[in-house]
């Protein structure tokens, strides 16, 4: 084999997994942290553009077919990039603003999303499970970055703890896999199976530890508890990047692994997990005062709403699910971002709703792209989370699952309530005081206004710099 | 000679203990190491279905599920040790500030 | 790109257009914000340009003609669904759009003087543009999902103009409350459009209208209802109408394009685009009918008590609405969108005319307040008006045509235009199918006429005739008289154009018969029917011309006994003393009129208290929000389930961790069974 | 031979496990884990993985319980009340959980004697240090150097942790 070849095809992760180690030398010698953070954004933006090369390259595996290339693999590369770049763009003003900007910071970032691209494009149960655990121990440090509160600490102890008694059940699917066939690379797996219980529970075993990182109900308690105990702008990275690593990894072993087997119906279980995902995330959001968690239970009916295209298990619902990714992470990363520049004012709590009142007229820009961001992650047409939507629940409908998808439309009809009462707040309540808004910097306000033009553009026409993105998102599939 | 059956009923009634032990103690430090009670009662699963199978590749995951516990004890304990600053207890069901 | 789709382009890329420069350029730049002459011109232009282009087109296209259908790009693609963005010229579309940018062209331009003074100036014509944007979608759109964008999109603008001077707390909550009402209507639309989509694999109205016969009854039922509940929540009908009353906090020249004369007659237009469908099932158009009927009635009965003058307008729309379903379900798919025109040259001629009046007293308030006299009256309130006529001539005139025209006074315009409703509703109740029931619904088409000619003369007389009441009723207020003045140009304007059309719109509507009778041949007088041939499946009437003639007769006879009561009673400009007598008269009636038959308070008993009784006692612990009104109260019951699931949010891991192995108890024996 | 080591060395993993779930004493719970991996270790070797029963001893038994010994020296916390001082509705509904867990698992182990019935036979030269780094540097180069970057991940993260203050700012050298 040709290793120049093979890397070539993982650029992207190989990339940020060599910067992650130059932030930390230049950490480890106390260079300015602003230079650190310039170099993590050159860094990102080559992966990305690298990436974005990816996508239409042609697709194959590599590594003694450890990972894959090309198709959804490159998909996700390009995803976990994408919402990594936004993250770390909006994340310096507001960690500076918050008094917890580290030199490390960016490392763990680089690393973690080093992680996640390896988990994204995993083609071997091994890789998967490395790509895995690489993601959340980073992940897990950032869930304790306010050191010095108690939150922090708390929200850090509760994700490593649940995260690890998880990869436990994750451990023991692969290991039953393996027992079950004598192999763990997807294919090979797939060849060797059949529907034997032990192969159904390893399977089993392995989908809890896709659902615990998905935060899939009942699998999900973690979630709002450590996104309201994160910085917010990681919070953003925590939702998007690394669950779209999740998804696309999950959609890879659906469509790889387990569709040969006879046997193995999946689609139940799906359905079944996705129903309880959507109810319970819409009706605690309901009750949120504090916007993270609310946004963090509004993440977890997301997911529910990704399930049901999955749980359609046909080639239309996993296109729908990539794009629902892809919307999901750039109208996500919008509404984290504004909130985060709402935080940076510590005039008033801004994590609590009730403070928003009025806030829509202070700096208008930043109030009309969170109504912007909001108004998608609802599903209103014309803008991409609308789209989204309608992808995932029509690929139920034509895979026969009507129930499922009625369930899904009423559930996010729910969901219009708790994101119209932000709405509610900003525009039509009177402020209690007088304050001032710090003004946002430039390349933290421009990057928001270019997510919220993507976020109306795809939800219009969604075409891709050469193509419609749906057309090639399709082609992955 | 032992049959394959006996490693892996060992192997879940040790995960089986470990997840009980996560279950039921307050210790954070002790709830971490029933974590690596499981990963361990694992490995005992994928060592023998390699012997069984006559494959390395158990063997393999086993190293690496070795390294992956290692570093998940590191920053376990580092977040332990940063919570029990913050709370001057280790007691899990005492850290219930996030909520609801 | 051939002519139509230029001209398509145009007519939907102006609104918007209009909408992102007023939009952008307000937002950004603080003296672009102050150049009021610019922001209206752009906006007026944005509207006129299109109205002028769809007359091009109307007169371009014949009767006979087939649909042409501007695709101008493919929005969604995937699987075997493929929605593209095009748009539909045909009859039906036509005539909305005509009516919308028309209609709309006037309000516009009557919106320059009515809002002069606002702040908000930019924003609320940004907001107007984009009213018609998606109001054009809506009519013109080629598939359920256009239109479906259409109606989300004029549901949000109608959000948006409702809140407009948010800071008061009570037009922000009708705002709220228009939006979740909308909504509960759009949830039934869009499962009605998973099951159309479901059946024939396609959104498109040829698809769809062309392969009927692959419906199941079952779903034609279900679909048909589904999509009329839709239309319940956006056109104002029992059981969803109480948000439009409230809906009345917005500007008033809102009120008049938005809550009479375009969004809520969408619902109308859904039907009628659909009415092949809803024919091949009898159950749903008699419940059409009947929730037509009812809320006909209902509407104008409350009307009766009002004393708030945009308010008794409101509940005229919503009754002129029920009028309209009347129709539709009884076959008169023609007569229900003929109607629907009418309605919005003389409602919307209403509207202004009541703005130009509020403005008026609003100017009285605020020259009273500067000579230093403490006064405090509602501006809307009709009875501290009367005698305006002498200081407002212009806005008098026209108030009293329109009201003569939906009094249904011949020939004005509401007069051909109700008349064949009820036409329609008597043929239907000598039909087959539930004639019976049909034959009620005329009767009560019947009492609904009479109570709006009624009651509509009684706002008129109150308002302009008799004396100036304020200087009685408020001690301060003397000398207030000399403060009346007629509202400017820009307004009148409006106003004359939309009475015009008012006294000459129901000519397109001539029924045949009148001159088949005195000619003796087959006449072809009638320019709707013809015209909206293709699209909508009438009923055909099965009457004699006598009979005809007779019906019509007594329409005149009752609507003219209605204003001859209502002069005798109401003349004077005597409001009180004359309420007081219907009251005397009507008994308990006029208590259950006036409490609005307890709507709010029945959603409030079925659901609020129980809901708040049962979290008081059972669940005091938890922070239970004040709940107000039917909306809240669902949202009460689903926070109730959300507060119940929180706390299983402890905060504990362990717990957290043995909810984990539930799950995985749940998925190992999901996977091994 | 071999079964009786296995039953000796299962007996002694069970025992330990269980003194480290029931125990109060937290010091004691890091011994008798540290017996546990032993005694897994000695499995491995019944099972022909030498390699890995020698890191099992010395990373595993060696370095990491040395570092949980020496966290627990170091809160020196011992406030937690013993198991058995007072019964608790959720022990039992914990006990039960798992005991359907352990149950499930069984049940997908029924068969798996009849699928592999015996060691492999090249398992003695599969498990020795040079078959496994043969493929550790070949077939399973990305994942090896996937925990490469784990592992350093880990490192700086605990010290980005633990560390009481980090000097955030510090003029610029």
């Amino acid at each position: 084999m040709d290793y120049l070849y093979d890397l070539n095809t993982f650029l992207p992760a190989t990339i940020m997994a060599a910067a992650g180690l130059v932030a930390i030398l230049m950490a480890a010698y106390k260079a300015r942290i602003g230079n650190i953070f310039n170099f993590t954004i050159v860094a990102l933006v080559m992966a990305l553009a690298v990436s974005i090369r990816d996508l239409f390259g042609p697709d194959g595996t590599a590594f003694f077919d450890m990972i894959a290339y090309g198709g959804t693999a490159a998909f996700g590369a390009f995803l976990v990039t994408l919402g990594t770049l936004f993250c770390v763009v909006i994340s310096r003003d507001y960690l500076e603003a918050i008094d917890h900007h580290y030199r490390e910071v960016y490392a763990m970032i680089l690393f973690g999303s080093t992680g996640m691209v390896g988990l994204a494009v995993s083609n071997d149960l091994i890789m998967l499970f490395l790509g895995v655990e690489t993601m959340s121990i980073c992940l897990y440090v950032l869930a304790g970055l306010i050191k010095g509160e108690k939150i922090g600490a708390e929200s850090a102890l509760k994700y490593v703890l649940l995260g690890a008694f998880s990869t436990g059940f994750l451990l023991y699917g692969i290991a039953l896999i393996y027992g079950a066939t004598g192999a763990t690379s997807y294919a090979v797996v797939a060849g060797a199976a059949e529907a034997t219980p032990l192969f159904l529970a390893g399977t089993a075993l392995l989908l809890v530890g896709f659902f615990f990182k998905i935060s899939a109900v009942p699998f999900h308690m973690w979630t709002p508890d450590v996104y309201q105990g994160t910085p917010t702008t990681l919070t953003a990275y925590f939702a998007t990047a690394s669950k779209a690593a999740s998804f696309i990894a999950l959609v890879l072993v659906l469509s790889r692994m387990i569709p040969e087997i006879e046997g193995v119906e999946l689609t139940q279980l799906l359905q079944v997990i996705a129903i309880l995902t959507m109810i319970v995330g819409n009706l605690i959001a309901l009750v949120q005062d504090n916007v993270k968690r609310m946004l963090a239970y509004s993440s977890i009916a997301h997911a529910g709403y990704i399930l049901v295209g999955l749980a359609a298990g046909t080639p239309e619902g996993y296109t729908g699910v990539l794009y629902y990714l892809f919307a999901y992470t750039i109208m996500n990363i919008g509404a984290f971002g504004v909130i985060a520049y709402y935080e940076r004012n510590h005039a008033l709590d801004f994590t609590d709703v009730h403070n928003y009142a009025g806030l829509g007229y202070k700096f208008p820009v930043m109030g009309v792209l969170l109504s912007v961001f909001l108004f998608s992650l609802i599903g209103i047409p014309p803008f991409v989370g609308f789209l989204g939507k309608y992808y995932v629940f029509a690929a139920a409908v034509n895979a026969g699952l009507v129930t499922l998808a009625v369930i899904g439309v009423l559930a996010s009809a729910a969901s219009v309530f708790y994101y119209l009462r932000v709405m509610v707040y900003l525009y039509f309540r009177e402020p209690h005081k007088e304050y001032q808004l710090v003004r946002p910097g430039a390349l933290f306000k421009y990057s928001l206004i270019l997510l919220g033009i993507l976020t109306l553009w795809y939800g219009i026409e969604p075409i891709f710099p050469t193509d419609s993105l749906i057309e090639l998102i399709s082609t992955y599939y | 000679m032992v049959e394959i059956d006996w490693y892996l009923a060992l192997s879940a009634i040790l995960f089986t203990i470990g997840a009980l032990g996560v279950l039921i103690r307050r210790n954070a430090v002790v709830v971490l190491m029933c974590i690596e009670l499981m990963l361990n009662a694992v490995n005992i699963s994928l060592v023998s279905f390699a012997s069984y199978h006559g494959d390395i590749t158990g063997q393999i995951l086993v190293f690496f599920s070795l390294s992956v516990a290692a570093a998940e004890a590191v920053v376990g304990l580092a977040i332990i040790i940063a919570i029990f600053r913050n709370n001057l207890s280790v007691d899990i069901t005492r850290i219930n500030l996030l909520r609801w | 790109m051939d002519l139509s789709t230029a001209l398509v382009c145009l007519i939907i890329g102006l609104p918007l257009a209009g909408f992102f420069i007023n939009g952008v350029l307000g937002l950004i730049s603080s003296s672009y914000r102050e150049n009021k002459p610019l922001i209206g011109t752009i906006a007026n232009v944005a509207v006129f340009a299109p109205f002028l282009i769809a007359l091009y087109l109307f007169f371009n296209h014949s009767a006979d003609a087939s649909a042409v259908v501007v695709t101008l790009f493919t929005w969604i693609d995937v699987g075997t669904l493929t929605v593209d963005i095009a748009y539909r010229i045909d009859q039906l579309s036509l005539l909305m759009v005509l009516v919308v940018t028309g209609v709309g062209a006037f309000i516009h331009l009557y919106s320059i003087g009515y809002m002069g003074h606002d702040p908000g100036y930019w924003k609320f014509f940004a907001y107007l543009n984009l009213f018609i944007f998606a109001m054009l979608n809506l009519v013109m759109g080629n598939n359920l999902l256009l239109l479906f964008l259409g109606w989300e999109g004029v549901g949000l603008c109608s959000y948006l103009l409702i809140g407009f001077w948010y800071k008061d707390m009570a037009k922000s909550d009708a705002a709220k409350k228009a939006f979740i009402y909308n909504r509960v209507g759009d949830f039934a639309f869009l499962i009605g459009m998973f099951m159309v989509f479901q059946t024939v694999g396609s959104l498109d109205f040829d698809v769809i209208l062309g392969n009927l016969e692959a419906f199941s009854s079952e779903y034609l039922f279900w679909i048909g209802l589904l999509f009329f509940i839709g239309a319940t929540g956006k056109s104002a009908q029992i059981p969803l109408f109480v948000w439009l009353p409230d809906a009345m906090a917005g500007p008033t020249s809102v009120s008049a394009l938005i809550h009479a004369a375009t969004m809520v007659t969408s619902g109308i237009y859904l039907i009628t685009r659909l009415s092949e469908m809803y024919v091949l099932s009898p159950e749903v158009m008699l419940i059409v009918s009947v929730i037509g009927g009812l809320t006909a009635i209902v509407a104008a009965t409350i009307a009766l008590t009002q004393n708030d003058i945009k308010r008794v307008l409101a509940y005229s729309t919503v009754s002129q609405l029920g009028y309209m379903f009347l129709a539709l379900g009884a076959g008169g798919f023609t007569a229900a969108m003929f109607h629907v025109v009418t309605h919005a040259f003389f409602k919307a001629c209403l509207f202004l005319g009541s703005g130009s009046v509020i403005h008026t007293m609003e100017h009285v308030g605020e020259k009273l307040k500067k000579e230093g006299k403490e006064v405090d009256f509602d501006p809307q309130d009709i009875r501290f008006m009367g005698g305006l006529r002498k200081s407002m001539p212009s806005t008098y005139k026209t108030f009293l045509i329109a009201t003569i025209a939906i009094a249904g006074i011949p020939p004005l315009a509401g007069f051909f235009s109700k008349d064949e409703i009820l036409m329609h509703a008597f043929s239907a109740g000598l039909g087959e199918y539930a004639g019976s029931l049909y034959m009620i619904l005329w009767g009560v088409g019947i009492a609904t006429a009479f109570l709006t000619a009624f009651y509509m003369f009684r706002l008129t007389f109150s308002t302009f005739h008799g004396k100036f009441k304020l200087p009685e009723k408020v001690k301060e207020a003397s000398g207030a008289e000399s403060h009346l003045h007629e509202s400017p140009v820009s307004m009148t304007l409006p106003l004359w154009v939309l009475a015009v059309a008012s006294v000459i719109g129901g000519f397109m509507g001539i029924p045949n018969f009148v001159v088949e009778t005195f000619t003796g041949q087959t006449a072809n007088i009638n320019l709707l029917h013809p015209w909206l041939d293709t699209i909508a499946a009438d009923y055909p009437i099965v009457m004699g011309k006598a009979v005809e003639w007779l019906l019509m007769g007594l329409a005149v006879a009752i609507a003219a006994g209605a204003v001859w009561i209502a002069w005798k009673m109401y003349g004077e400009g005597r409001v009180e003393e004359s309420d007081a007598v219907v009251t005397a008269k009507t008994g308990v009636f006029y208590k259950v009129w006036q409490e609005k038959y307890n709507f709010d308070e029945f959603y409030e008993a079925l659901v609020v208290r129980p809901v708040v009784r049962f979290s008081d006692r059972v669940l005091a612990v938890f922070d239970m929000k004040v709940v107000d009104g039917f909306v809240n109260a669902v949202g009460g019951t689903v926070r109730l389930f959300g507060s119940l699931i929180r706390y299983v949010q402890s905060g504990v891991i362990s717990s957290y961790a043995l909810y984990l192995v539930i799950g995985v108890i749940l998925v190992m024996a999901m996977m091994l069974s | 031979m071999a079964t009786y080591a296995f039953v000796l060395l299962a007996v002694l993993a069970i025992a330990t496990a269980l003194g480290i779930v029931l125990n109060k004493n937290t010091v004691n719970s890091v011994l008798l884990l540290v017996l546990n991996l032993l005694s897994v270790a000695g499995l491995y070797l019944l099972l022909q993985a030498q390699f890995l029963a020698i890191i099992q001893v010395v990373i595993y038994a060696g370095a990491i319980m040395v570092l949980f010994l020496f966290v627990i020296m170091l809160l020196n916390v011992d406030d937690e009340e013993s198991l058995f001082d007072k019964f608790r509705i959720r022990y039992l509904l914990a006990f039960l959980l798992v005991v359907v867990v352990f149950g499930q698992i069984l049940y997908s182990l029924g068969g798996v004697a009849e699928m592999l019935p015996e060691i492999s036979p090249e398992m003695a030269q599969v498990g020795t240090v040079e078959a496994v780094s043969e493929v550790m540097y070949t077939n399973y180069l990305i994942p090896f150097e996937m925990t490469a970057i784990l592992l350093t991940a880990a490192v700086v993260g605990a010290l980005l942790i633990a560390q009481f203050k980090i000097k955030k700012d510090e003029e610029d050298e």
